[in-house]
Formats: structure tokens, C-alpha cells, sequence
């Protein structure tokens, strides 16, 4: 009784090894060695965060497809975002972090609302009917279908417009697409300057809906001394990566020359240039307290 | 290699100790399973079976081997106040979940029923488990296995109403009893007399 | 207190069937009535701290690529013997509880507490994790087995709670209750939760519950 | 005759996922969306159709033979555990397309009770072999149908109103319970 049980099993687990060691060398197949070296530096908890099958399925994403980001896994957090763009070569989430940016500023601009939505609270829902509710056919929604793509919970909805919070958005991008409207843009963190709108109407069909809509004039495009801005599909489109490569020796003519304040400076993002000084301003007092502090004059 | 040797030596190490340790503990337990089940699954049904039984069958039960089948079968003996006055054989028709098991107890004397007790059902609650109650068990006190039919089979068992199959899944239970009982009678009177 | 951390855990912020989904088949099949759920949970107690213990134990042997099959291996015997002690000593609640027994097996929150916590983890926290999610997971069986059994026939543990003019609603406890009162008590756990986050002047969290976490991967696969 | 029964029961009214709990992981935990709902019930119908007669074969001549009968659960599991993993690479050397609409749902299946239970379920049934691999593919489907409609619920469950506390996996669960309820009237069908 005690035999055969245990030789049974043993039988059996050992035949089980053997057909999977046989099996794993048979049924080998060629695989980058990178896949390996990002698994291992993953937790493999396969907790399906990153929206792939598990540790192996992403890491093999991350070395195929260049789209891929490296710092989509949330178990692991930044330590690990690190090795992985190490292992697969990529500078995403090292070099240059990027952010998601909503290019509509309709509260600003008090985009009047042509009809009164009572449907389904979904974006693409509301978009389908006569171009949305908002009077601008560009303009955030603010139904939320980014939101509940948004893995990491960095976004949030508020004033019918949706906020991105910069601490947790790891620029995964799932949010680019679902936006109806492609309101919402991938920038680097470090951008200077940005479009806050997204239109693609003409002058007088923007003006008459919205005071902080960009009227397409195209004194920003010609402005620009490193021809980074263009005019591509009907709006303005800032080359960021050329743009940062410029530098700051144009003096952000482009923000000077804006009518209707739609570029504006962004460093760091969400903080005004104005708040930026302010803030530099307030730092260089502290640290001259700071330094009266240490050498007190002697005549006091 | 040496890491496809440790993945097997590792793997049939564990399951060589897990098969050992089973092994041990279910001969440790194996007695008092066997009484358990015998105790839970056919005790209550036999006090269905013959209310006023006086020993202790499952204590007094003698194993045969089914000549139909070839598998065991436990035969209960029934006594009251140490005279036998039955025996009960379990018995099995398709119900409507599963198996519907039954008891049946059979009088020596005249080869009548006594008496028939659910041992194992799923049938539907409120429907098919009607089955267990008095009402639908009492036709069969006193009846032949040949009478023990349903009405439209040209038996005397009246069918409960919306639970038709597992009625007829009792009936093909007791029959099948019947059968075990008949095959093994001979070798029963010689057991308990 | 490490200990205590990772014990603790399992009671409240990831209560296993309720939190974290894991575990479902057991927590809606066999909670017809308390006593069945807190058999199935003491069930489940016994073979996920064993197996914690064993994993951890032997988590340092074992080869990385034969890991799953390994803590299969110890998960099952201590199933097997389970359904040993079940069948001597507590015949009726095994009867009761059927093919969900062998089942416990291929319970998501064994394998993934050994894969997540225990073959990562020195003996005395995966033991800790391992009870705290067994008793966790008992918790809530006996809870939601409490309600079914309450409204299903007006008893609790066989003891008759409600009387008179209380007619049973069935339903609860059959096969569609289980969804139903599961699906009723979730949502009751995140009402409270939003209740309570409103009440700290915080913005309402998100649904808590996202789904079974070992399937999560194939929801929002692309 | 019996075919055609086992497989409106398995289907219909004793749905392995609606009326024997089985399998209710990946039952919430896959149907989000109907594209995956489908990839997954299509990878449990293919190691469920796989899995049973080996487990019956083992069962039949080791098991059995030996009285080891105890020894099923982790027989079985250990089996299954093994196939999935060998299903999963032979795939992925030889039929690669359907690696890519299967494989990841594999490593999944080895926790899905479903395939288990099944394999278990038909020795309590006492099967035949063929009996055995039909009545695996029978609920194999009733698992796809289950998943499939479930998804589509909550493919439009999405974007309705409801109050914030039901939203998600509760007025899933509660769907499940009204199709568990729906499925029940399929009781009457088999005699």
C-alpha cells in the first residue's frame, strides 16, 4: 500500500520532469536573451498591471515593439522601471519622462453647451451625437473614457474637465486613443512650450465658440526661429524633441506673438511661467535669509 | 543538463515524500473512514428503513460480492430485540441531479418490502427531494419488488406530481436492490441465520 | 510586528474573496449555509498555512523552472490529506461540501499566496500571510454563507433567527443567490468605503474591486 | 441520443459555470471584453478536450488497478499542471498563430477549477472514455457560452448608468446571478 503510493508518485513526478525538461529542450525557441534579463528584473507577480498577460508576455513586448514604454509596471515601481529601460534600451521613463497633456482649455474659453446630454456617460457615446454637447467639436468632453483607461489612476475629472496628475502618470499612453476628440497629447515633462488647444476649425467658426481657442493664424509657425512649430492637419503641432534641442535662445517668441494666449510656457508642467518665477523668487529670498541668517552682519 | 537534473531529482523528491506521507495517513485513517461513511451515508436511512430497530447494523453488517457486477455490497441486518426481522440491501437509479441511492430492506420471511430509506440524492429542493419524505416512502411498506413500480409502469407507486423522474429514479433504485437481493439470497439466509 | 503586519493584512485591506476576488468558485458553491462556509474556510486554513510553511521552507531548492508544479505538488498533498481527515472525522461537512474539497487545489489564493509571498519570504512571515488570509477567507465564507442561510431558510448555523410570518426566499440559496448576495455584498463594501472617504473629506476611490488578479492580465491584454 | 443529452445538459441546464460554480476566476476575471472572452473559453475548450481522457486513462489503469483512488486529486492536478505547461511550448515551437490567439490564456488555466473539476466530475459520473471527451468539450462550450454572453452584458453594462458602489464586479456578479436564474428554466428540458 505505502509502496505502490509512493512509487506511483514518484513514478509519475518523475516522469512529469522528464517530459518537461524534454519538452523545454525540443520545443526550444530562439529567444532574445533581453526577455530573460527583463523577466528576471521584473517581480514576476504576472499581476497583469501593465495590460500584458504577465512578466513574460511584456517583456518580450517591450523588446519587439519600440511603442512599448518601459515604465508600465506599477508592481515594481520606479527601481524597476530603470532596469528595465537599462535591459531593453530604451530611455523612456529615464531621460526624457513624458506626461499626457489635454490641449483644451474650455472652461477658460466658456464654450457654451449646444444641447443638454442625458445619454450613456461615455466620451465616444457622446461624441457620436452632432459632434458632443460643447459648442467646440474639439474640446474635452469630460465624460471620463480616459480615465477608466488610465491604468495608474492619474487621471481624475473635474469642472467637466479631465486633470492629469503628474505625480502618478507614467506616460503609458493608453489614454491617447480613446479621446474622441484626441484631445490629449504625449509631451516631455520638460517641454517649454505647448498648445493648449486643439482645434481644427477656421478664425471665425473658433472665435465664435470659445475665447481661448487657437485661431490657426500661423504667426507662431512663422515666428519661430528653429521651425519647429507647423501647421499639420489643420493645427498647430510643436516638435518638442527639436524644440528642447533648440533651447531657450528664441525667448519663446512664439508665446510673445500669440494673440489669444494659446501657447504658453510650460516648466515644469501645470506651473504657469509666471508661478515659476514667482516661485524662483521666493527661493532666492529664502536663501538670502537663509544666508543672513548664518553670517548675521557684525554691526547688528 | 545539470539544471534539467536538479529539476527532476527536486520535483520526484517532493512527490516521492508526499506519496509516502499520504499513503501513511490513509492507512491511519482508513477504519475510521469506512465506519464514518457507513454511519452518515447508510445509518440514518436504515432507521427510515425499519423505525424500531433494536441493534447496531452497521456494526453487525456482513460484506458480499454482487454476482451482477462483481463489486461489494453491504448487507444490513435488522433486528428488534435481537430477532431478525430484515435486511437491507442500498440500491441505485439515475434520479434527476445524480444517482438517487436508496435503502430498501427486505423481509426474509416472504421476500416483501419492509420499508425503503434515501440514502444519497440531488434532486431538486422542494421538488424531487420530496422523495425522502414519509408520504411518498410509505408505499412501499409491504409491497413485492414486482409491485414496485410506478403506476404507469404498472406497478401500485403513485408518481409525486413535477417530480416525476426522480420518482422514477427511486423505483429504478429499488428494483435494482431488488436484483442484488435476489441474486444474493441464498448466501444471506446462510450468513444471518 | 512584521508578523502581525502580514497577518493582519488578510483580515481587512485584502480580504481574499472579497478584495481581492481570489478564491471565488468554494465562496459561491458551498455557502448555502455557515456551517459549510466556515468548514470549507478552516478547510482552506489548514492547507494554505501548511502550504506557506512547506513553500517557504523549500524555497530555496527549488528549481526556478519546475516552481509551479512544485508547489502544486505540496499544495495537493496537503489537499489529499484533507479530504483523509475530512472523510474520518467530519463525514457530513464532506459530504456537504463534495467536489469543492479536491478543489481546494486549484484555488487562486493557495498558488498565489506561494507564488506572491511564500516562496519569496522567510518561514515565520509566510506562515503569518498565510494564516491571516485563511482566517480572512473563512471570515467572509461564514459571512456570506450567515446571509444566504438567514434569508434562504430563517436559520444561522441551525439556529432559528427568523420566525413566524418570515417566509424563506429560496432563491438564496440557490445556484443564482450566490451571485446575487456575493455581487450585493461587494457593493455594500464599496459603499462604505466611499461613505468613509467622503466622511475624511477625500475624493470617492475608484471601484476597489478590478477583478481577479491572476485574469487581470487577459482584461486588459491588448 | 445520450450525446445529444449530455450535451444540452452541460450547455444548458447544469452549466458548469452557472449551476456548479466552477471556473469563476477567469468566468469574472476574463469577460470584460468579448474578443478575450472568447480566446479564453477557446483555451479552456482545448485543454479541458485534452486533459480528460488522460486524467480517465490514468484513472482506469493506474489508480484504479493499484487502489489508490485517494491518490486522484493530486494525480490529477499534477497532470494537468504538466499539459498545460507542455500544451504552452509545444504551441509556441509548432503552431505559433494559435500560440498568439491561446498561449497567454494558458498559464492562467493550470488554477481554473473548471478543468479540474471536469476531469474529476466525469469519474463521479462514471464515464466512459468516449462519454468522457464528449461531455469535457459539452462543458467546455457551456463555459464559452457562459463567458461570452456575460461579457457582452458587461461590454454594455459599461457605459450605463448606475451608482458608483455597484459599478464594476458587484453588477457583474448580479448579471451573473439574473443568467444563473435565466439558466435554470432550462431545468424542465431534460427528463
Amino acid at each position: 500500500m505505502v509502496l505502490t503510493s509512493v512509487l506511483s508518485l514518484l513514478a509519475l513526478g518523475f516522469f512529469c520532469a522528464v517530459v518537461l525538461s524534454a519538452a523545454s529542450r525540443v520545443f526550444y525557441v530562439e529567444e532574445d536573451p533581453r526577455v530573460e534579463a527583463i523577466c528576471d528584473a521584473l517581480p514576476g507577480a504576472n499581476c497583469g498591471g501593465c495590460g500584458y498577460a504577465g512578466c513574460e508576455a511584456y517583456a518580450i513586448a517591450v523588446i519587439t515593439d519600440p511603442d512599448v514604454s518601459a515604465g508600465l509596471c506599477c508592481a515594481g515601481g520606479a527601481e524597476v522601471t530603470v532596469a528595465v529601460s537599462e535591459l531593453s534600451g530604451k530611455a523612456a521613463g529615464g531621460d526624457d519622462p513624458e506626461i499626457s497633456f489635454r490641449r483644451c482649455v474650455k472652461d477658460e474659453g466658456k464654450v457654451e453647451k449646444k444641447f443638454g446630454y442625458q445619454g450613456v456617460l461615455s466620451c465616444t457615446a457622446a461624441g457620436l451625437l452632432e459632434d458632443g454637447p460643447d459648442a467646440c467639436k474639439y474640446s474635452c468632453l469630460g465624460y471620463g473614457d480616459c480615465v477608466k483607461a488610465c491604468p495608474f489612476d492619474a487621471m481624475y475629472i473635474e469642472n467637466d474637465l479631465v486633470v492629469i496628475d503628474p505625480e502618478k502618470c507614467v506616460a503609458c499612453g493608453a489614454c491617447i486613443n480613446v479621446c474622441p476628440n484626441q484631445v490629449l497629447e504625449m509631451i516631455p515633462r520638460r517641454a517649454r512650450v505647448q498648445v493648449f488647444c486643439s482645434t481644427k476649425d477656421k478664425m471665425k467658426a473658433v472665435m465664435d465658440v470659445c475665447e481661448a481657442g487657437c485661431i490657426n493664424c500661423m504667426k507662431c509657425v512663422k515666428k519661430c526661429p528653429a521651425k519647429v512649430i507647423s501647421h499639420v492637419d489643420g493645427q498647430i503641432r510643436i516638435d518638442q524633441a527639436a524644440c528642447l534641442a533648440y533651447g531657450p535662445d528664441c525667448e519663446e517668441i512664439c508665446v510673445d506673438v500669440c494673440p489669444r494666449d494659446i501657447l504658453r510656457l510650460m516648466c515644469p508642467v501645470g506651473i504657469t511661467a509666471k508661478a515659476q518665477e514667482a516661485a524662483a523668487a521666493k527661493k532666492a529670498a529664502e536663501a538670502a535669509q537663509a544666508a543672513e541668517a548664518e553670517n548675521p552682519q557684525p554691526t547688528a | 543538463m545539470r539544471e534539467i537534473l536538479k529539476m527532476i531529482v527536486v520535483l520526484t523528491c517532493i512527490s516521492g515524500i508526499s506519496g509516502f506521507a499520504l499513503s501513511s495517513l490513509k492507512q491511519m485513517t482508513a477504519p475510521t473512514i469506512e465506519l464514518q461513511l457507513l454511519t452518515f451515508v447508510q445509518g440514518p436511512s436504515l432507521k427510515q428503513v425499519l423505525p424500531d430497530y433494536t441493534n447496531d447494523p452497521v456494526q453487525e453488517r456482513k460484506k458480499f460480492t454482487n454476482p451482477l457486477t462483481d463489486k461489494p455490497v453491504n448487507v444490513f441486518p435488522l433486528k428488534v430485540d435481537g430477532e431478525l426481522k430484515a435486511v437491507a440491501i442500498e440500491g441505485f437509479g439515475g434520479g434527476y441531479g445524480d444517482n438517487i441511492g436508496v435503502m430498501v430492506g427486505f423481509d426474509l420471511e416472504d421476500n416483501k418490502l419492509v420499508g425503503i430509506g434515501i440514502t444519497t440524492m440531488k434532486e431538486t429542493p422542494g421538488l424531487g427531494t420530496r422523495i425522502a419524505e414519509p408520504d411518498f416512502r410509505a408505499q412501499f411498506n409491504g409491497i413485492s419488488e414486482s409491485e414496485a413500480k410506478l403506476k404507469s409502469q404498472g406497478g401500485v407507486i403513485d408518481a409525486l406530481s413535477g417530480a416525476t423522474i426522480s420518482s422514477g429514479g427511486t423505483v429504478a433504485a429499488v428494483q435494482d436492490a431488488g436484483k442484488i437481493y435476489s441474486a444474493l439470497k441464498a448466501d444471506i439466509l446462510e450468513a444471518f441465520k | 510586528m512584521a508578523m502581525w503586519k502580514e497577518f493582519s493584512k488578510g483580515l481587512w485591506a485584502e480580504l481574499p474573496p472579497f478584495r481581492l476576488l481570489l478564491g471565488l468558485c468554494p465562496t459561491l458553491a458551498v455557502t448555502t449555509t455557515a456551517e459549510n462556509g466556515f468548514g470549507m474556510g478552516m478547510a482552506v486554513v489548514f492547507v494554505i498555512t501548511l502550504s506557506s510553511f512547506i513553500v517557504s521552507l523549500i524555497r530555496k531548492i527549488i528549481p526556478k523552472k519546475v516552481r509551479i508544479a512544485c508547489y502544486i505538488t505540496v499544495a495537493a498533498s496537503l489537499v489529499v490529506s484533507v479530504e483523509l481527515l475530512m472523510q474520518a472525522y467530519a463525514y457530513p461537512l464532506y459530504q456537504q461540501l463534495g467536489i469543492f474539497v479536491p478543489l481546494i487545489v486549484v484555488n487562486c489564493l493557495i498558488l498565489g499566496r506561494a507564488e506572491a509571498f511564500a516562496g519569496k519570504n522567510p518561514v515565520h512571515l509566510a506562515v503569518a500571510d498565510g494564516l491571516g488570509m485563511g482566517i480572512g477567507f473563512t471570515l467572509s465564507l461564514t459571512f456570506l454563507g450567515a446571509v444566504r442561510e438567514l434569508f434562504g431558510t430563517g436559520y444561522v448555523f441551525g439556529v432559528e433567527i427568523l420566525s413566524g410570518s418570515f417566509e424563506p426566499v429560496e432563491f438564496m440559496i440557490a445556484a443564482p443567490g450566490a451571485f446575487v448576495a456575493l455581487g450585493l455584498i461587494l457593493a455594500g463594501m464599496n459603499y462604505l468605503s466611499i461613505v468613509k472617504a467622503k466622511r475624511r473629506g477625500e475624493p470617492a476611490p475608484e471601484n476597489p474591486s478590478t477583478g481577479c488578479h491572476a485574469c487581470r492580465a487577459c482584461a486588459g491584454h491588448k | 441520443m445520450e450525446y445529444f443529452l449530455i450535451l444540452i445538459s452541460a450547455i444548458f441546464v447544469n452549466n458548469i459555470v452557472l449551476a456548479q460554480y466552477l471556473g469563476q476566476c477567469p468566468y469574472l476575471g476574463c469577460s470584460k471584453e468579448k474578443g478575450v472572452s472568447l480566446g479564453m473559453g477557446g483555451a479552456v475548450i482545448f485543454v479541458m478536450v485534452i486533459a480528460t481522457p488522460l486524467t480517465w486513462l490514468i484513472q482506469e489503469y493506474v489508480l484504479l488497478p493499484l487502489d489508490l483512488g485517494y491518490l486522484q486529486t493530486i494525480m490529477f492536478i499534477l497532470v494537468i499542471a504538466s499539459l498545460v505547461q507542455l500544451v504552452e511550448m509545444f504551441l509556441k515551437k509548432s503552431v505559433p498563430p494559435l500560440y498568439n490567439a491561446l498561449g497567454i490564456f494558458l498559464p492562467l488555466i493550470t488554477t481554473n477549477c473548471a478543468v479540474l473539476g471536469v476531469a474529476i466530475l466525469v469519474q463521479r459520473k462514471e464515464f466512459d472514455l468516449g462519454l468522457s471527451i464528449f461531455y469535457s468539450f459539452a462543458s467546455g462550450l457551456g463555459f464559452l457560452l457562459a463567458l461570452v454572453l456575460l461579457a457582452a452584458i458587461r461590454e454594455r453594462l459599461e457605459v450605463t448608468h448606475l451608482p458608483k458602489s455597484m459599478q464594476g464586479v458587484p453588477a457583474a456578479l448580479v448579471m451573473a446571478g439574473i443568467m444563473s436564474l435565466s439558466f435554470m428554466a432550462f431545468k424542465g428540458m431534460i427528463s
